[in-house]
């Protein structure tokens, strides 16, 4: 015990820094983020930016919810978009990524590939194809139009992720079940899902955080009705003027259910599992 | 690996085919009822489009005066980018891009996962602290960024200043290089997250043991790090790196609210060219052909980095 | 310990999924608002602050009731951020499917050209002739007029008048002589003579765009009559080169980074630029004791003469009409509301975008609020080119690199417009 | 209880083939042992034995019926695997009792049945943990459970104690053998270690390169292996080998390696050719030191308990012999030894099959 203890506590004052340096990158531009949101534009101009506590104020945030742009309806949308996407990414992605990883899908490997080239056109060059699409069948302005897309641009990273773990799953496990008794889908159902629940999670994190954010789609395929909270943040980016401070409450706001979540499943995202499993 | 196929031939043997099949023929069964939804999705929603555009690649479109104006042009489109200088200077700022974001992107990940994978980092705040620059609207963030790096009333200057760490204010926009290096940090500050998050996913499957006896062994922090962590996060590092290479190819809000592809086209990257040349110079043909070759490098990036990371023996018993 | 509290149930957490699902399901089928026995007009603008229309921005409500009323109409904006407008709208018309009557632009008239319909021959000559007939010169292709302008927007000087005094520099600078020497004489005290958004090349208030100021008040243009381009002489030289001088002779270093006004805009607000060029909506901002360190220190004037005098550009927001309109009358109708006098007064004073009526633009009330209307009724007297062609985007992109390239110092004004000139030359034979 | 029959099975995947025409009979209650390194197709024999995997070609039989095109649930087979397979998410209970519950049995019921299993491994205190909680032994028995408490007509285990230290594994292999001994379920065993497989089998079956080598029992595959690989892979130390010629007497049959002569006992080798070169194997036991005989030097002594292994140095290279208890002896001295000629083993040189009568 004691021969460790000088490299043992470096290194642990060293992961300590390490943390430190982490919590300042990740947080530093986002306490800035609170903090413009808080300051009127006379205090954001000046040089340097007076952030003093006189300077508080919460005219930002009054302004957003009192302006024509919807952010609580932008919001409730962005919100619907992105957890029917997330379900159905993973509802579908979950078993074809098993699929792809452990069951016999001729020639799973091309598939693969075929799967996740679907991600490498650029949004630009399917954007106007995709438009005529949606409106020949009437769906513009509809949240039924960019669950469609987000779930096309998500599916293939669910299953990407997806498929990577599965293939680290012992295989004695799934052999183990089958000899148990249970079918394929059993132990798909049973076995594998229960134990994958860190990617999983992370998988459901990816889709719904990039479903709640995605802009270009958003802008092309909505009008008023189904338009998401990036769009209602990009309103305040005007040419002649942006209201920076306003824009910032926006986004301040618009973040607020994203973090929630965050620290709801912040065990599950990636913890609880496989701690509980490997604590000993 | 795949299994080969039952033969044929021994299956019309069987003497009392039970009702569920070989269990060859039950994976089949059950995989393609797994996978077919996800592809039956995909190619609806998405087969028209790529196809599209690989057609439009070899097209002249021009929306020229509202009206689209369409022939085939074969490869004339590819022939002209390859000699436009504008072209190649965003090919090679896309490059210098990607690799830096692939690079950096992944092992401060790493590092992020493998800090929060130790004892100390385990509380659920510093998870939700990862989460936060991810969770942030692009378009916000860009805004967010773009009055930071402001050279006049921007806080990076302010703060840097006040610090003693410059004597007068930087344009952090203002040369080519430069901008393109901020670009690249804040879209690494913006990207971190997820792949962390993944790293740490990945961290947590690699079972204790494995440490445990390391350890015995006799193996240090590294050797620990090198011998148990790296092999066991093989899968993950691949993902990580085609999922980041794809993405680092498709950047394009940044550079939109930030620079807008200045100063003097010093930040344009592929992707904000193939939107320029598609929404601004309406040439809907030249810009499906800039997201192909997008399209094309991601491939190949992908099908590189998959083979590079395979891991060399692949045997089962 | 329990696992099952460690473990999040299976069946919770999928059926929430599903339970999400459905959800989706019944609120995804959007509702869109059914027709009624009215005629419906389906107007695409930006949202205020940008000029925006009655109705959508602040003011002239009631009369825009009643209009509707009326007329037995409801007119229903879809209102977006302008920097959005252009990628939107190229979208639904390069797909072919616009439901929009009238579209506001930005000097997008020839790119859009087939999807509008030339409708402004058809506004009451009452209306057409009170307004100057060069403002519908970026509306105007072959002869014929695809839209109105509704507010006069032309580039003009803002300077703060306290710096001036300071400085002892009595009235704003009349020549580009003068430019120079205030500029350098303002920067001082951690301040700039002069600032601007040189980031972004391309558009109107892009790089280029500022540059065209400075050729016609060289006495160049862009283009000869065959449609080539014509400015690789003296006058196109000497316009970056007065720009480059006043870089070096006090432009706030910044400018070279800001890609949109609003960052330019936002130095001069602060008190730490003494001029700049921008549009008349900067008036009123300005004055915005909110925003805004100079209120009452603005003064305005007519930007400063070159070799051939003054000269400006045009903004040129406009209103067209989509050749799907369902009810060209009406929407005619509507456009002539926009431009009456009594709506277009509300705007200059309520939003603090200038008319375009000639009569309303004289009108004391508005000159007495808006005190740069004059200046710039007085800068419209002038040449104000915006140039503006089917591949304008393209042809300022390029132009806008090279002259961003010259501020930067890596080439001369006169390598700058040769290099431009190739770059435009072989732009128009291409697209011809 | 059922009879398990291998026809023919071949194994391929893609142009790898794992296994080549494999046939294997296995009696009713009987404990049967495939042996091998790794690689020969033990695990993938087993894995087609349980279901796992389907042959490319040949026949499964279970009880006189064919079983290719049934599942392993159908083929009523239980199976403990290498690193157990413990389901991570669910307790020892529930990893006992998941088979049960997938039958569709009562939750009452599955509890009791679970408990008297867990009783009979001694894991009734650790019902309620998780697999991470236990240690290795714990983890095995609850893999041992798993299977046990299904009663199926097959036990299958994959080399199950491999992750185990050596006393542990000793233990656990008296176990599963009085298991055995107690249910008398017919048992399939896949293991590497040859000691494992001669202390628990009623037969063993050598594998090599996807070939049965040789079936038999413990004693047949030690004292009367069929070919030198098998000759070879069993036993510690392992057998010695020399190349050898043989030449006859009249009725007498030498085999002479260097000045050697050994005589071989009558009816040894019936038919075979003078000058036919052979490649004899003996077991250490059965190699003596003596005054006389042939001369060699001790290079290596090894004392291991209840017996000293002794290194040789001769003409034809080097023997071990095994010597009870603690022998007294230098190394670099010079000796002599004799072999014992009733156990000489001869093997066809170039083929490797024995062709000593036993």
């Amino acid at each position: 015990m004691r021969r460790a203890s000088i490299g043992a506590r470096l290194a642990d004052a060293g992961v300590l820094v390490g943390l430190i340096v982490f919590a300042v990158w990740s947080i530093a531009p986002m306490v800035w983020l609170v903090l413009s949101s808080l300051l009127p534009q006379l205090s954001l101009i000046a040089q340097p930016p007076q952030i003093g506590l006189t300077n508080w104020t919460l005219s930002n945030y009054l302004a957003v919810f009192g302006s024509a742009a919807a952010l609580g309806q932008g919001i409730i949308n962005s919100f619907v978009v992105a957890s029917f996407t997330t379900a159905v990414a993973l509802g579908l992605g979950a078993p074809a990524a098993y699929a792809l990883a452990r069951l016999s899908v001729p020639k799973s490997g091309a598939v693969v590939l075929l799967i996740l080239a679907t991600q490498m056109l650029p949004a630009i060059a399917v954007a106007i194809p995709l438009f005529v699409i949606i409106s020949r069948l009437g769906l513009i302005d509809t949240r039924l139009s960019l669950i469609i897309v987000y779930l096309s641009f998500n599916l293939p990273i669910v299953i990407w992720i997806l498929r990577g773990f599965f293939l680290g799953i012992p295989l004695g496990l799934e052999r183990a079940a089958a000899v148990d008794g249970a079918g394929l889908i059993r132990t798909f159902w049973l076995i594998v899902l229960p134990i994958s629940v860190p990617p999983l999670c992370a998988a459901a994190v990816f889709a719904f955080i990039e479903s709640w954010n995605e802009f270009f789609f958003a802008l092309i395929l909505t009008r008023q009705n189904a338009q998401t909270v990036p769009l209602v943040i990009s309103a305040f980016a005007g040419q002649y003027q942006t209201v920076f401070g306003q824009m910032m409450a926006a986004a301040v706001i618009s973040i607020a259910p994203v973090i929630v979540l965050a620290i709801l499943f912040r065990n599950h995202i990636v913890r609880g599992f496989a701690d509980g499993m490997l604590k000993g | 690996m795949p299994i080969i196929r039952q033969d044929g031939a021994v299956a019309a043997r069987a003497e009392a085919p039970a009702p569920t099949g070989t269990f060859e023929q039950r994976r089949r069964r059950v995989g393609l009822f797994f996978v077919g939804p996800a592809l039956i999705a995909l190619a609806l929603i998405l087969g028209y489009p790529i196809v599209r555009s690989l057609l439009m690649g070899m097209q002249n479109v021009h929306l020229a005066g509202g009206h689209i104006k369409l022939h085939w042009i074969g490869w004339a489109n590819y022939d002209y980018l390859f000699q436009d200088s504008g072209f190649l200077l965003a090919l090679r700022n896309t490059i210098l891009f990607s690799f830096g974001e692939v690079a950096l992107v992944c092992l401060l990940g790493l590092g992020a996962a493998l800090l929060l994978n130790h004892r100390f980092g385990r509380f659920g705040i510093l998870r939700v602290f990862l989460i936060i620059p991810w969770a942030i609207a692009p378009v916000a963030n860009a805004v967010l960024w773009k009055w930071i790096l402001n050279a006049n009333y921007g806080v990076l200057n302010a703060i840097l200043k006040s610090l003693g760490l410059i004597d007068h204010y930087v344009v952090w926009l203002g040369s080519p290089m430069r901008a393109l290096s901020l670009l690249l940090i804040v879209d690494v500050w913006k990207s971190v997250p997820f792949i962390a998050l993944l790293f740490l996913a990945g961290l947590q499957r690699i079972p204790k043991i494995l440490y445990r006896a390391a350890k015995l062994d006799g193996a240090n922090a590294w050797n620990q790090f090198r011998f148990v962590t790296m092999p066991g996060l093989r899968t993950t590092i691949a993902i990580a790196v085609v999922l980041q290479t794809i993405w680092s190819l498709r950047v394009f809000d940044l550079v939109f609210v930030l620079t807008h592809g200045g100063p003097a086209d010093g930040t344009v990257l592929l992707n904000f060219l193939a939107y320029r040349v598609t929404f601004n110079f309406l040439n809907l043909g030249r810009g499906a052909a800039i997201a192909n070759i997008i399209f094309a490098m991601s491939f190949v990036l992908a099908i590189l980095y998959v083979w590079l990371l395979q891991p060399r023996r692949r045997l089962s018993s | 310990m329990n696992h099952a509290l460690r473990y999040p149930s299976r069946r919770g957490f999928m059926g929430g999924a599903a339970g999400l699902a459905a959800l989706g399901i019944t609120l995804g089928a959007g509702t869109r608002p059914s027709a009624a026995a009215e005629t419906m007009l389906d107007v695409f603008a930006p949202l205020p602050p940008d000029p925006s229309p009655p109705g959508a921005a602040k003011f002239s409500e009631a009369a825009f009731q009643a209009w509707q009323q009326a007329h037995n109409a409801r007119v229903k904006y879809e209102l977006l951020a302008w920097p959005q407008l252009h990628d939107r709208m190229a979208t639904a018309f390069a797909s072919g499917s616009s439901d929009w009557d009238l579209v506001y632009m930005c000097g997008w008239v020839p790119e859009f050209l087939d999807s509008i319909v030339p409708y402004a021959d058809k506004l009451p000559a009452a209306t057409v002739s009170d307004m100057p007939a060069s403002s519908f010169k970026t509306v105007t292709v072959g002869g014929n007029r695809y839209g109105a302008v509704f507010t006069l927007s032309l580039l003009t000087l803002f300077y703060n008048t306290e710096h001036l005094e300071i400085a002892g520099l009595k009235g704003p600078p009349q020549t580009w002589d003068d430019l120079k020497r205030y500029t350098k004489e303002l920067t001082r005290d951690g301040r700039y003579g002069w600032v601007l958004d040189y980031g972004d090349s391309a558009g109107i208030g892009g790089t280029a765009s500022y540059w065209m100021c400075f050729l016609q008040q060289a006495g160049g243009k862009m283009y000869a009559e065959d449609g080539m381009p014509v400015f690789n002489n003296d006058a196109g030289v000497d316009a970056l080169q007065i720009m480059l001088d006043l870089m070096k002779l006090g432009t706030d270093p910044g400018s070279i980074s800001y890609s949109g006004i609003n960052d330019a805009t936002n130095v001069l607000l602060s008190g730490r630029a003494s001029m700049m060029m921008n549009w008349p909506y900067m008036w009123k901002p300005a004055q915005d004791p909110k925003q805004s360190k100079i209120v009452g220190k603005l003064g305005g004037a007519m930007l400063p003469a070159g070799p051939a005098g003054t000269a400006s550009i045009d903004g040129t927001d406009a209103w067209t009409m989509t050749k799907h309109c369902k009810n060209t009358a009406l929407a005619t109708n509507l456009v002539d509301f926009y431009l009456s006098p009594e709506v277009q007064k509300r705007q200059a004073l309520d939003t603090g975008w200038l008319p375009i009526r000639l009569s309303v633009l004289a009108d004391p009330e508005v000159q007495k609020a808006l005190p740069n209307a004059a200046v710039v009724l007085e800068q419209a007297k002038h040449p104000y080119d915006s140039f503006v062609t089917a591949n304008y985007n393209q042809i300022t992109q390029a132009l806008g690199t090279e002259i961003q390239k010259a501020l930067q110092g890596k080439q001369s004004a006169k390598q700058a417009m040769a290099a431009a000139h190739d770059q435009v030359a072989s732009i128009i034979k291409q697209n011809q | 209880m059922a009879q398990v029959e291998l026809a023919n099975i071949t194994k391929s995947y893609g142009p790898v083939t794992v296994c080549h025409d494999v046939t294997l009979s296995i009696a009713a209650g009987e404990f049967v042992t495939l042996l091998g390194s790794s690689g020969c197709g033990k695990t993938t024999t087993l894995n087609m034995i349980a279901g796992l995997d389907d042959p490319t070609s040949g026949e499964i039989r279970m009880g006189g019926r064919r079983v290719n095109e049934l599942s392993p649930v159908q083929r009523d087979v239980a199976m403990v695997f290498q690193n157990y397979a413990l389901y991570p998410h669910m307790t020892v209970g529930e990893n006992i009792g998941f088979t049960l519950r997938l039958r569709g049995m009562k939750k009452t019921a599955i509890r009791a049945r679970t408990e008297v299993v867990a009783a009979s491994l001694e894991l009734s205190h650790v019902i309620d943990r998780l697999p991470a909680q236990l240690s290795g032994g714990q983890q095995q028995r609850v893999a041992i459970g798993r299977a046990l408490v299904r009663e199926p007509r097959v036990f299958l285990f994959d080399e199950p104690f491999s992750n185990l230290d050596a006393s542990l594994r000793m233990r656990m292999r008296a176990e599963v053998k009085e298991l055995h001994q107690r249910l008398g379920v017919t048992s399939i065993f896949v293991t590497h270690d040859q000691e494992e497989a001669m202390s628990i089998s009623d037969r063993i079956a050598v594998m090599h390169r996807g070939r049965v080598e040789q079936v038999g029992t413990p004693e047949e595959i030690y004292a009367s292996p069929a070919t030198r690989y098998v000759a070879t892979f069993i036993g510690s130390p392992q057998i010695d080998l020399f190349g050898a010629v043989i030449e006859r007497e009249g009725n007498e049959i030498c085999c002479c390696a260097g000045s050697a002569r050994i005589p071989l006992p009558p009816g040894a080798v019936p038919d075979i050719a003078q000058g036919t070169a052979v490649e004899v194997g003996i077991r250490a036991e059965h190699v003596m030191l003596s005054d006389n005989g042939i001369p060699a030097r001790v290079r290596l002594v090894q004392p291991v308990g209840p017996s000293t292994h002794v290194t040789l140095d001769w003409e034809c290279g080097t023997l071990v012999a095994r010597l009870n208890g603690f022998a007294r002896i230098e190394t670099g001295t010079q000796t002599h030894f004799t072999l014992d000629a009733d156990h000489l083993l001869l093997f066809d040189r170039e083929q490797g099959h024995r062709i000593s009568t036993h």
